[in-house]
């Protein structure tokens, strides 16, 4: 294993940086800083710059129409991005639609998606959950029967985030009771504009409308907008499962998140708080330690080896380490996390003190990385499975 | 203690218990609910019967936070009655004014923070006091009629405890939502004149008093926590219960199992130490076990919420679901009060 | 539920606080406050000062001869007792042996055995582990087969406490392989002294031998030390279990260690080490939560309550705060605790720093606590099926 | 990082796993342990070409050293070659003096712990100096040749390098073992006369070197930690998956099986920052990964030991099992090299 960068690489690095840093707006990234509510045009209008130089589809091969960048690039672009305050980009296209359709559909669908993913053209939404089927996708209940060219979809999805903003869906559907789960779900793009579909907003604790339940009540889906086999949605969905995990330690997030807490500290002129130091020590110990593991791991797949279900760890312990910071600001900012409002997080209003008015929104936000993805028990599950080969 | 005294607490916790669950959408306002504690005679109840009061105590107020805590009612009784009220039951000259409190006549809430220095200062005027600075988070305080402050004397080291009403010339109050809903302000003092006779303390000591009305205030707040995660835990067992993943009940996976015994603990530690302090004879071993118990109280806290949300998943990432409330009350009454760590050398200077 | 003491109550704790005191010999005092290792003599000749008060069988009502306390003077007996060094009196005879007999024995075995527990005449040990049966009783595999008035008793037991010491064991073995196992158990007292019995010590990681192994090889028992009914054991077993667990807090003796590891961190001039206090207070408020948890609980057992299953939260909670003090002894002491000598532990030579020299050896044998006595997990297993009630 | 050292690296891991499964009764003898080792080269391979070392490095030190820990080795590799070594290495006028030790005619203890200040001071004689004072837990001493010190020059704040042989008038020895087995000795030094051409460093400058030799000590000590949890989790995951309880491998119960899970991610953390460390190009980088690596592995240590002791039960808890063995290895490490908090503030100081 080396950990050695090239000077090509290294250039590439500076070119991230600089044009990351010279196209982000202050305005954005200020709000990303103090963790307001971005909208669908601060996602979109962001991603427009990332596309324009290809890197919205960042991790896309150079056949797909992506960037083709190697695995060491695709690390340090994200080492780059991360140290930034830019949104963290919608992923539900460029990194699961993309990829599934890119991997397993024909050519016209190859022809008639990707340019629109890659191009931020189309924004997309991630169709999985039930009610009742969280983590175990085994128990779904959405029905596509199929009548002549097209499906007929009825059923709930929940927690869809951004489906309010969504043009396309990517959605698991059961197309045969009979059998059991795994070989009677199939993998479906449904135009969100198509009638019988309807997308109610949920509001979260933190008082944001990122999820959202849809209904579908008689939606007749084209035939031709099925991804692969009928009967081999579980095998796409298990394929994205592995791939969604390894970009999801969020280490330089992270990084980024704890940088911050120690300038407020700094500001607050609790430097010198011993138990504070302490705290932000051992956290930034345990995030250099995640952050290596990614490192070997991404070495290791560099040299052709699939992360596989190892990815599990960057989950886990990169969601801890994010709860765990989120929490910190609460600690560092205490009673001035007091004052609630509204306009505040929506961008509409300045405060005095911004990094401490966010804080605890985000604090109860987080407490979503430990839930979804995969909870961190499944993430468990797999790994004693897996690895452990525990029975 | 009596059994006398043990029945009227069981007839109290009763009552408590059937007024919360009347009010069970958890979105009392608090205005009516103000009158209604009134009529059930709860203003009374913290008091001793030397100034008027029920002589319930601490174990009284305890019983009432608990359900406070267990319907999220949003009643300012914790800093209008135990810390503003603990403070008027204490000061000899302002019987008045806690017979108002008590009666609900008058509403007084608490600008003063546990375990922080004054921030005001009162300045000797002809006609009594000038008082000028500022209060951050005063509970409840578009509800009060009334303030109760602390301000330094002048330069010296003194405190002296004052009653101001809300609309003096010179006090402005900035409204603010807390994070889960309650509502609290910053009252500006800009020269406020306060007549001699709204000092209310003896000339000194009222470190002493604020000391035992913050244990008191603590113990309370405890109780408020108590009855949230009591909740969190009884909702969090029954859902484990119900809920099935991968063809069982969640509440059969040996790992879930366990970690619902560890909320089980952490809830039992705080209803220990609660009950303790609460009926506890010797002020000295009341007051370190009232502050033990906010400081456990936290700790359960954070563990039983962060849990019952983990264990609930997404479902408790709703606005609409009740985990996320009664995640945010803890939250709220734990930078309101303050951090375990803060009270640390209080505890040990009681115990 | 009243937590005051009467003056009676306080009156006797005066008592038990003199009579302990006075007669606690301070060579034996400082042995236990350093955590040096007790011999035979040592337990006994200070069991002997219990007994001379009836002090010795301190739980055992006045119709087994025992002092008849009320449960509150009991629970003030222990505070007073672990407040002062004095030896953790051995449990075997007094809270195990002695209540199965008065309670399941008939009068003969009561007239036979109570004297000698009581008047810590015979020293006892417990045969419940097995290799391949250790928190799982249903697995023991030593058999007792009837012949006439005697059990052959054949099979090996493991971890048995002081077996080197004992006179007597008390015993489960199997009496009936066809039925399931909780109904082939039989409870037996055996005479150490029985020819085909050899006793093996095992030495710990600390360097102790209070473990040892146990193998039977056609050991003849008399039928008239068993106890109960053949097959009946499990009930004697599970009877006990629950006694146990009330006692197992520890809460007592790690108040005395508590305010030990203080004085040593006095005289250590780090009473003001910010870390090393955060660290003491938040043990310190974990313990007196402990304390009251017991309290309650026997309050509501004064009221006629039995514990029952819910005493297995005093055992978790209070092994681990034992185990967090003996971690944070080895803490405060550092590197003074580098220097090992078996004659220190053995109390054959002395030390400039007795504290530290000990801290390491307590550490490891206090490991034990979260597995003996029904492993923590068997703890936690337990409340989770009779109080939590999930399947 | 040439594809050479890749190989010579891999041939060297390849070695000292042989070697330590040879050994692997746990007990080696220390003294021949040392031949051993000087005949495998590895007495050399630490320090650059440029002083006549293999330039291996600290890439090479971290397998010797995840040997050792593997197999729990005597040997004082460590403190001889990596502390006292790493300090003649570093100073010019030691060559001779690091020749023999890379021959292993010389065997040098190293008189100085990390972080810790001089605890001898040197008085300047006409003859060359004077040591006196007094060094704790001397690692290995009874081994020793001579031992490497660091003393304050008179009442100056410049610290100087002195080389001692343990025989010579007025050094003392008391030896004790430590509680893992392992051999140190306090060092008595009274009025020790010293050649002025055995005070090694140039007149100051011992703080940087001893900075970057402490570096190359925790790397060393956290790679002996990772062998050592290396063993303990495997040990610990197979036992789990034979031993039965309740009917069933105690491996197959959902709240064990995630306890491994957890044991096995911070295996992976410690594995993880030491690979780092002892690849890592550049001296700061490399310095802060190494402190983190020691720290990281402290924390590792104390959860994958005491949960290696539970999950096994009672049977770790006999002096013949490797378990208890592998835990006291760890434990002695920390207190050795210093818990994670002494190492803090030099964390941050390096990153």
């Amino acid at each position: 294993m080396t950990m050695i960068f090239s000077e090509e690489d290294k250039a590439f690095s500076a070119e991230v940086r600089t044009y990351l840093s010279d196209n982000l707006p202050a305005e954005l990234a200020r709000k990303v800083r103090y963790n307001q509510r971005l909208t669908r045009d601060d996602y979109t209008s962001w991603q427009d710059v990332l596309a324009a130089r290809n890197w919205y589809a960042v991790g896309w091969p150079a056949s797909a129409g992506g960037p083709g960048l190697t695995q060491t690039q695709r690390y340090l672009f994200e080492r780059e991005y991360g140290a930034l305050a830019c949104p963290h980009p919608c992923q539900f296209g460029i990194a699961m639609a993309g990829p599934v359709i890119f991997t397993f559909g024909n050519d016209e669908q190859k022809a008639r998606f990707l340019p629109g993913i890659r191009e931020n053209k189309d924004f997309w939404c991630q169709g999985y959950s039930e009610p009742g089927a969280g983590s175990d996708l085994a128990a779904l209940k959405t029905t596509a029967v199929r009548e002549g060219d097209h499906y007929r979809v009825n059923g709930q999805k929940i927690w869809t985030t951004w489906a309010n903003w969504a043009d396309w869906m990517f959605c698991l559907v059961k197309t045969d009771l009979e059998v059991k789960p795994q070989r009677g779900i199939s993998f479906l793009l449904i135009d969100m504009r198509s009638p019988g579909i309807t997308v109610r907003p949920i509001k979260t604790i933190d008082g944001d409308e990122e999820f959202n339940e849809v209904f579908f009540n008689d939606v007749l889906v084209p035939v031709e907008n099925r991804i692969g086999e009928e009967g081999q949605g579980w095998t796409y969905a298990k394929f994205l499962l592995e791939f969604e995990r390894f970009s999801m330690s969020g280490a330089a997030r992270s990084r980024r998140v704890l940088s911050e807490i120690r300038a407020d500290a700094e500001a607050l002129g609790k430097a010198d708080d011993a138990r504070l130091v302490e705290r932000l020590t051992r956290l930034e110990i345990e995030l250099l330690a995640l952050e290596h593991m990614e490192l070997h791991l991404l070495a290791r797949s560099v040299g052709g080896e699939n992360p596989g279900p190892e990815a599990s760890k960057l989950k886990i312990r990169g969601t801890e380490i994010a709860q765990a910071l989120s929490r910190l600001r609460v600690d560092l900012h205490a009673e001035d996390c007091l004052v609630h409002s509204e306009a505040f997080l929506d961008a509409l209003e300045p405060s005095d003190n911004p990094s401490a008015m966010g804080a605890i929104a985000t604090y109860l936000n987080q407490r979503k990385l430990t839930i979804w993805g995969g909870s961190n028990e499944v993430q468990r599950m797999i790994l004693a499975k897996q690895i452990l080969e525990l029975g | 203690m009596s059994t006398n005294l043990d029945e009227e607490l069981q007839m109290l916790a009763d009552t408590v218990a059937r007024y919360v669950a009347n009010r069970s959408d958890g979105k009392a306002n608090s205005e009516d609910g103000w009158k209604e504690l009134a009529e059930l005679g709860w203003l009374y109840l913290p008091y001793p019967e030397e100034v008027g009061g029920l002589g319930l105590g601490t174990a009284g107020v305890s019983a009432v936070m608990q359900g406070h805590g267990r319907g999220l009612l949003a009643t300012p009784y914790l800093p209008f009655a135990v810390m503003a009220g603990g403070m008027l039951a204490r000061c000899p000259r302002a019987s008045q004014a806690l017979a108002a409190v008590m009666e609900g006549t008058q509403r007084v809430a608490a600008a003063f923070a546990v375990g922080a220095a004054p921030t005001l200062v009162a300045q000797a005027a002809d006609d009594g006091w000038r008082l000028a600075g500022r209060c951050n988070h005063v509970l409840a305080v578009d509800e009060a009629d009334a303030v109760l402050a602390l301000a330094r004397i002048g330069a010296s080291d003194e405190t002296g405890l004052f009653m101001v009403r809300t609309d003096a010339p010179g006090v402005t109050v900035e409204l603010h939502f807390l994070p889960d809903g309650r509502r609290a302000g910053c009252v500006g003092f800009d020269n406020v004149a306060v007549a001699a006779s709204d000092r209310l303390d003896e000339n000194g000591g009222v470190e002493t008093l604020l000391r035992e009305v913050e244990a008191e205030t603590l113990l309370a707040a405890a109780a408020d926590n108590l009855g949230a995660m009591q909740v969190l835990y009884e909702q969090t067992l029954d859902y484990a219960k119900l809920r099935k993943q991968f063809g069982r009940p969640i509440g059969s996976f040996q790992s879930l199992q366990f970690r619902l015994v560890d909320m089980w603990i952490k809830l039992d530690e705080v209803r220990s130490l609660v009950a303790s302090a609460a009926a506890a004879p010797d002020r000295q071993e009341a007051g370190a076990l009232a502050v033990a118990a906010w400081i456990q109280s936290i700790w359960s806290g954070r563990l039983i919420g962060e849990e019952a949300i983990q264990i609930h998943g997404a479902i408790a990432m709703t606005d609409e679901h009740a985990v996320g409330r009664y995640v945010k009350r803890i939250l709220v009454n734990e930078l309101v009060f303050g951090a375990p760590e803060r009270h640390f050398s209080r505890y040990r200077s009681m115990r």
